[in-house]
């Protein structure tokens, strides 16, 4: 039996002008188990406080009921009251008679019955409680970072600096993503290389941090402080730590089959490769699929030529087990494939081309060393036709597109535009737009700069139809503006393609359990405050694999990603939610439904000896990680025999504040 | 409460920890006025009432339960409202087929900053309530005396 | 729908079961028309006065007898709009009305051209009038 | 010397006993038949032979109310719950029931003396109904139950469409005084014997008991084929809930939030929460359960009851369990062959 | 049929493989069939026919996990729904069952016949479509189709969804509409259904017949027999303990139910049962699309699952049926 203490608080005039305080102290006091009532001014005040305290010490009081406001506003402080006093803090109760009684009520018989039900039910509950302890787990001082492009470099590159190691897990043979591919940036058209690549290096170059190049994350166990993650290094044929890079074995290498993945594609390489010249790590890369050794077993010239006897036919995939106490997701976007939109002659000629491939060809490392020329016939083009929102703000219905808008497009195009007219004025450019969406610091100016300064020809209208006419691109589209159907001989049209997710982001999610939206974004756990998390404790998120950014949105969000880690980091162990789901071993079935609506993962199924009258041997049991556990409930409904319960609002405390009330 | 007393109703509301009770400080800090026959119990979210919870309220006296939890989409346990979405419509369906009338259950979304909503929703219940009159198919006659 | 009544937006929509809303006015409907230049209306102009009420306007359009019903627009449309629809359920409209065939018989003869299959003469009447 | 009412007087007999007693009569309601209170929009049903539940929920409930504790301020009432005092006529009851009577009697009226029950047997009037059409289900046969001549305060029989009565006892005495005599018995000796006939043709209307007494006990306890048979046993609380002499209740307190209610409903040993003790189960599988219910009613009660079976041979649990595990089955397995 | 289960059976029970096997065994009147487990000299006592309508599903959670070998277990159709359910809750190891989906034409309810004013059954013999019933009181007929159990006239199909080999031929019984019953309670005004329900479940004895036969109610300990879970009972002491009890298990059983009948099957007093998880299945459906319970082992059921755009529980305020 709980010896409980009803403190009723007047909050000046705040409840006592609506409730008569002393009547519902008085009317406390014929409640079983409430040993003491009384009534205060400003419980919250230090002075109510030491009268908490004081009371608890001389009537021995095992709980306290605070009516007072909401406990939104002081829960926290009475808690710290009661602690303070040798009681637990979850032997604490408010009744809420300031918000949802005082405040709403005008009529004093009315609101004091009202604060005497709600205080009731403070104190059927209190009958109930427990003491609740929280757990503690301890934090390993290392973060993963999945993903090294701009965004995962940046989260790495801030975590480190604070100190902690940062392991970057690329999948492809080198860091540097999607912005090293990119030419210029957009509004002030600095080389994308330039600002990258120092950051790439120094990357490389981090004490703390460990790059794991050509490696994906293989499976994902624990939970925040204490992930334990497989990582599986594919096999590059390369010794890493033997390669120069001196780059021998990729001119000596006879196929040239290979299509190079850093150009989109647009050319040819050995099936030993570096991705290009600022890769990092600067290490050769074996494409088994097209090497002649692993196709014939022969050949082996690049084994022969490299004088570091790096090359390794037998390589194997390698196995990487880490703990980490944070988890970055950084996995970034890629243009979405334009073959499905046939109607823009996408597969009929090489000379309609992405932006991104566009960005390639324009780029002075790219596969026509900067030369604006045309893929079919490397001639130079006179007219270009740029289509934007292709494949974004599509309806939902529509396989080929997104029903997002992609956020960057209107820029890059202003970019490739500005670009094609600065450097070959010859070249006319035509931009069919929709809406030109120019939201940033400097970037409308850009825009207008490419029209007013550049002479960018801007149509406001879509394309309809681009068809192969001899070596020329029939444009047909809509000008709106002027209401009028327009033709355009082209040498080359550009899609502004739409930006989707990495294609390995969904498994990713599931293996980590962070929510995804429909298109593949991963969820951030919450829109306005919590925009770097995943619901998951633990997993942050950088970059456009939340959604669409460009470079500077992403390095802020880098950066912010960074911060929770680091705030995760810096504690040495983490003290968990008391009021968790907690399974009654004894009665629990073991059926498997709480582990499929709990939101984090938190509950595990063992096999457990048990001993209870209604059973005695083996029988699988559900586990309630209390790290994990952020204390929703859904298990607890969805278990049927009602083993698993909530400490703080379990069944029977949540069951006798409604009989309280309904008396 | 005494035998001769004109009935009001007793309604029950469940309010998620994170917006719906948030919501209703927020309509108490607006002044914003609803009958004092709605009492509030604080749950961490939508998705932890358990059915028998509502059972209970009616067989304890209570003449309406209502829910209110964030709403869909904002969940901070991100799903926990959609499992209670399932779970009451199910539940609300059943009791409908039992003949339990329809209007004595109720579930709002009502978000942390929608105190007005709140106000409203509770207005507009106990309206509904007192108008379907006393709940005497779900009660417990033994809690009447 | 009765046959003087005023037709008004909505009957258009639902006899063509199109949900001009979610138009953003993109113009790749008419970017793709292959009939454009006939047109004194043209397909997103279609889906753009629907959602402003205005069907008179076009149920006086002759693009209704331009249109080729090739459903380029449709195909095209990136939101699902459907304005080949929205033509059709308008030209519907038109013939519903008392004394608005487009075509008539005793036009028929003038029409009359060797090259041309009387079969499409056919198909245009039965199109073009009750 | 018999009464008699043409059978389509009955109801009016009814709203006279009704003015000042309660009737209770074989009931349909919702498809089924149970005996409940009779009121003029009920269906009486006085062909059914077997009510589902028995009709020991006269005297003895399935829930009944006890005492009444309350709290006032921090003092507890105590309310300890009425006792019957109204008279009632229980209507149609068969003949294996009517003998579960002087079964639950022998409980309930030994020493201490349970008040509830024995205030609904002074103040209940039994009117028993011969079985003019016998199911394969009934065995009352093994118990010396006459189906065609049972007792009760009157009995009764329906003979074409004339009811005989007779009473037995002064309450039936009271009960028939106002109605006419039979003009002629002899429909009724008939009827007797052609029940008798009948009755000689139940399939288990000649069990062999043999073995089956105190002197057996620790035989019985130990056969090995309580767990055979007690495999397919659901748990299930039917064969005990419609069975008229099962008369094991629980003591349970209900708190309605002004006050506890303590009261006392069925309960049934083949549930695993039975005789539940601080320690747990002293019968933790249900062949242990299964084993208790048979045990007492085939050589407990009887080795203390003068060899009285407390059984009436009903045949409710033949119909009604289901996964059909009987008492017919116990008897037939353990029963004469073991000891032969 | 029952030959060639029995030949059938002791082949596999001849090497000592398997632990026994789960089966229907002859009770002492010409239709009682009471679930049992045999060995092979106990195989005589099998029996399958026309009166074996128990779903023995169940006894499998507890007799699989006694022994370390596999046992034989002998499944209609329909029971193979409850047994993969009970898979996907982890209660059986599917392992360890050999199943043997056993052939079905549809199941006897001997209440029926009862109910059609036979007494004194001593004997039923088929032919055809005809029951020949032996009687005390001379000799009876009565049609087949007209006494099965309600479960086969809402029978799921003649396939065995979990069987390891099939003997004998199913057909499917089904009568039309499974959900006619539930439509003309929804038809009905609010007042309507709950005088049929009150009227249905004052009956309620609650001897738990229902809650201990139904499979997906395979609780170790039932919220109902819980002394900690604020509901336990062992009579119903008020109406609202009547409704109470029925609701929790149909909402307990939701999303599992695999419309197997066995509620009310073995119900004493009759009630229907299955009227109230069949609308919650006709629900489920309608809302959340298509589901079967026990269609196939490791299905998420649609309680434990949701989409964004799932129906307010308001639809039910807006959809059709008396209000």
């Amino acid at each position: 039996m709980q010896k409980i203490g009803v403190f009723v608080c007047w909050c000046g005039s705040n409840i006592a002008a609506t409730v008569d305080v002393k009547a519902v102290a008085q009317a406390l006091k014929n409640e079983a188990g409430v040993v003491f009532s009384t009534d205060y001014q400003y419980m919250c005040s230090e002075n109510g406080q030491a009268m908490i305290r004081q009371a608890i010490k001389e009537h021995q009081l095992t709980g306290i009921v605070v009516c007072s406001c909401s406990p939104r506003m002081h829960e926290a402080t009475f808690r710290k009251t009661a602690v303070s006093a040798g009681l637990n803090p979850y032997m604490v109760e408010i009744a809420n008679i300031r918000e949802q009684c005082s405040w709403i009520h005008k009529d004093i018989a009315e609101g004091t019955e009202k604060a005497i039900v709600l205080a009731r039910a403070a104190v059927a509950k209190l009958h109930k409680n427990a003491p609740l302890t929280a757990g503690t787990s301890p934090v390993t001082k290392r973060a993963l970072v999945i993903g090294g492009g701009i965004a995962g470099i940046q989260t790495a590159l801030d975590v480190a600096d604070a100190g902690f190691e940062v392991d970057i897990v690329e999948k492809s043979p080198t860091i540097g993503g999607r912005m090293a591919q990119l030419d210029k940036t957009f509004p002030t058209l600095d080389c994308s290389a330039c600002i990258l690549t120092p950051k790439m290096v120094e990357a490389a170059q981090h004490e703390k941090i460990n790059i794991i190049s050509y490696a994906e994350l293989e499976s994902l166990s624990g939970f925040v402080g204490n992930f334990t993650a497989t990582i599986r290094k594919k096999a590059r044929f390369i010794d890493e730590d033997k390669c120069s890079g001196c780059g021998v074995c990729t001119e000596k290498c006879p196929s040239r089959k290979g299509l190079d993945e850093f150009n989109m594609k647009l050319n040819k390489r050995g099936a030993v490769y570096i991705p290009f010249a600022q890769a990092i790590p600067n290490v050769a890369v074996i494409d088994a699929e097209q090497c002649l050794h692993f196709r014939t077993g022969k050949c082996g010239l690049c084994q022969k030529n490299c004088s570091a006897g790096a090359i390794d036919f037998e390589q194997k995939d390698q196995l990487i087990e880490r703990k980490y106490g944070a988890i970055v997701v950084a996995t970034g976007f890629k243009p979405i494939d334009a073959s499905a939109f046939n109607e823009y002659a996408y597969n009929d000629s090489p000379d309609v081309v992405t932006s991104l491939e566009f960005e390639r060809i324009m780029n002075a490392a790219g596969p026509t060393k900067g030369q604006l020329i045309r893929p079919s016939d490397l001639k130079h083009p006179h007219e270009i036709v740029v289509i934007q929102c292709v494949g974004s703000r599509c309806t939902e219905d529509k396989e080929k597109g997104k029903p997002y808008c992609s956020k960057i497009c209107c820029m890059y195009t202003a970019k490739h535009a500005m670009l094609v007219r600065e450097k070959y004025p010859d070249v006319k450019v035509h931009v069919f737009y929709i809406d030109a969406r120019t939201p940033g610091k400097n970037f409308d100016e850009f825009y207008r700069r490419a029209v007013e300064q550049y002479d960018v020809d801007y149509i406001k209208g879509m394309v309809g139809k681009v068809a192969v006419e001899g070596d020329k691109l029939h444009v047909q589209g809509s000008d709106l503006l002027n209401g009028e159907q327009v033709h355009i001989n082209a040498d080359m049209v550009v899609l502004a393609t739409a930006i989707e997710p990495d294609p390995t982001a969904r498994s990713l999610g599931t293996m980590l359990t962070a929510s995804m939206d429909t298109n593949d974004f991963f969820t951030e756990a919450h829109p306005k405050l919590r925009p770097v998390e995943s619901p998951p404790a633990g997993i942050f998120l950088s970059g456009v694999a939340q959604g669409p950014k460009d470079i500077p949105e992403t390095v802020a969000q880098a950066g912010a990603a960074a911060a929770k880690v680091i705030g995760l980091l810096c504690k040495n162990e983490l003290t968990c939610n008391a009021c968790v789901a907690q399974t009654n071993e004894a009665i629990c079935n073991g059926c498997s439904q709480c582990e499929k609506v709990c939101p984090y993962g938190a509950i595990t199924y063992e096999d457990k000896e048990i001993r209870s009258p209604e059973f005695r041997g083996i029988r699988r049991i559900a586990t309630v990680n209390e790290a994990i556990c952020q204390g929703c409930g859904a298990c607890t409904v969805t278990c049927p025999s009602g083993a698993m319960d909530l400490k703080g609002f379990t069944n029977s405390q949540i069951m006798s504040e409604v009989d309280a009330i309904c008396r | 409460m005494s035998m001769n007393q004109e009935w009001t109703p007793k309604i029950v509301a469940f309010c998620c920890n994170w917006c719906s009770y948030a919501g209703a400080d927020l309509a108490g800090s607006g002044r914003m006025n609803y009958p004092a026959n709605v009492k509030i119990i604080r749950i961490p979210c939508s998705c932890r009432l358990n059915p028998m919870f509502v059972l209970r309220a009616f067989q304890r006296g209570a003449d309406g339960v209502i829910l209110c939890g964030c709403h869909p989409g904002d969940c901070h346990y991100s799903t926990g409202n959609y499992y209670a979405r399932r779970r009451m419509t199910v539940l609300f369906s059943l009791l409908d087929y039992m003949g339990i009338e329809r209007g004595r259950t109720r579930v709002e979304w009502v978000s942390a900053a929608e105190g007005a909503k709140f106000a409203a929703t509770m207005n507009d219940f106990v309206k509904t309530i007192t108008e379907l009159g006393e709940n005497k198919k779900l009660g417990d006659l033994r809690c009447k005396k | 729908m009765s046959l003087t009544n005023k037709v008004t937006a909505e009957d258009v929509l639902r006899i063509s079961g199109v949900d001009a809303s979610r138009c953003m006015q993109c113009g790749k409907c008419s970017g793709a028309c292959p009939n454009y230049d006939e047109m004194d209306l043209h397909p997103h102009q279609f889906a753009a006065l629907l959602r402003k009420g205005e069907v008179e306007r076009l149920m006086e359009s002759n693009a209704l007898y331009q249109c080729l019903s090739c459903f380029a627009c449709s195909q095209r449309c990136p939101r699902n709009v459907e304005p080949a629809k929205i033509i059709e359920a308008v030209r519907l409209t038109v013939i519903r009305q008392k004394g608005r065939n487009y075509m008539t018989a005793d036009r028929l003869p003038e029409k009359l051209d060797e090259d041309l299959p009387q079969q499409a003469l056919v198909s245009a009447m039965r199109k073009y009038s009750k | 010397m018999m009464k008699q009412l043409p059978l389509d007087r009955l109801p009016e007999l009814f709203r006279k006993i009704s003015e000042k007693k309660t009737v209770i009569a074989p009931i349909q309601s919702a498809g089924q038949v149970n005996f409940g209170v009779w009121t003029e929009d009920s269906i009486l049903r006085l062909d059914a032979l077997k009510t589902v539940k028995s009709a020991k929920g006269a005297f003895f409930p399935q829930v009944e109310d006890i005492v009444r504790f309350r709290m006032e301020g921090k003092k507890i009432d105590i309310h300890p719950a009425d006792v019957l005092t109204e008279e009632f006529v229980i209507f149609g009851v068969r003949g294996c029931d009517a003998r579960s009577f002087e079964l639950l009697d022998r409980v309930f009226l030994s020493d201490p003396v349970d008040p509830f029950y024995a205030a609904r047997r002074q103040h209940g009037t039994v009117v028993t109904l011969a079985c003019n059409e016998p199911e394969e289900t009934c065995f009352c046969t093994n118990f010396g139950i006459d189906a065609a001549d049972p007792a009760g305060d009157v009995t009764c029989w329906i003979a074409g469409d004339v009811i005989y009565f007779r009473a037995n006892t002064e309450k039936g005495i009271a009960f028939t005084a106002d109605l006419e005599s039979a003009e002629n018995e002899s429909p009724v000796e008939e009827l007797k014997k052609n029940i008798t006939e009948i009755l000689k043709k139940l399939p288990f209307g000649a069990l062999n008991l043999t073995g089956f007494d105190g002197d057996h006990l620790m035989e019985r306890f130990n056969d090995p084929r309580w767990s055979e048979l007690a495999r397919g046993c659901l748990g299930c609380g039917t064969c005990t809930f419609v069975c008229p002499t099962c008369q094991c209740y629980d003591v349970r307190d209900f708190d309605t939030g002004s006050d506890i209610q303590r009261y006392r409903c069925w309960d049934s040993c083949m549930f695993s929460d039975f005789t539940l003790m601080a320690h747990g189960t002293n019968r933790p599988t249900q062949t242990e359960r299964f084993r208790q219910r048979f045990m007492h009613k085939l050589v407990y009660f009887p080795s203390n009851n003068e060899g009285l079976y407390s059984c009436v041979g009903c045949g409710r649990c033949l119909e009604k369990c289901p996964q059909s595990i009987h008492i017919i089955n116990v008897i037939k397995a353990l029963g004469v062959n073991k000891d032969a | 049929m029952q030959e060639m289960i029995i030949n059938r059976l002791r082949e596999l029970l001849a090497d000592g493989e398997y632990a026994g096997v789960i089966g229907w065994a002859q009770g002492e009147t010409p239709f009682d069939r009471t679930p049992n487990l045999f060995n092979a000299e106990g195989l005589d006592q099998l029996r399958y026919d026309s009166f074996c309508g128990s779903n023995l599903s169940k006894y499998l959670v507890q007799q699989a996990s006694k022994t370390e070998k596999k046992i034989i277990a002998l499944l209609k159709p329909c029971d193979c729904y409850s047994f993969n359910q009970l898979c996907t809750e982890h209660r059986i190891d599917r392992n360890k069952v050999y199943v043997i989906g056993v052939g079905c034409k549809g199941k006897i309810d001997v209440e029926k016949i009862r109910k059609a004013g036979i007494k004194g059954i001593t004997g039923i013999t088929e032919d055809g479509d005809l029951l020949k019933i032996e009687t005390m009181y001379g000799e009876k007929e009565i049609s087949r189709k007209d006494v099965l159990l309600e479960k086969c006239l809402a029978c799921k199909g003649k396939e065995h969804k979990c069987a390891d080999e099939v003997l004998g031929e199913s057909e499917e019984t089904c009568s039309g509409d499974k959900y006619a019953a539930v439509r003309r309670l929804e038809a009905m005004t609010a007042e309507e259904r709950f005088e049929f329900w009150r009227g249905e479940l004052s009956k309620c004895i609650r001897c738990n017949a229902c809650r201990n036969v139904c499979p997906a109610c395979s609780c170790i300990k039932c919220v109902f027999d819980n002394p900690n879970s604020g509901v336990q009972n062992k009579a119903a002491a008020d109406d609202f303990e009547e409704s109470l009890f029925h609701i929790i298990r149909a909402y307990h059983v939701a999303g599992r139910c695999t419309d197997c009948g066995e509620c009310s099957r073995v119900c004493p007093q009759g009630i229907p049962l299955h009227l109230l998880n069949r609308r919650i299945i006709q629900d489920v459906n309608e809302l959340y699309g298509d589901y079967q319970a026990g269609e196939s082992i490791g299905q998420r059921h649609p309680l434990t699952d949701f989409t964004l755009e799932d129906e307010e529980p308001s639809v039910i305020d807006t959809r059709g049926g008396g209000k």
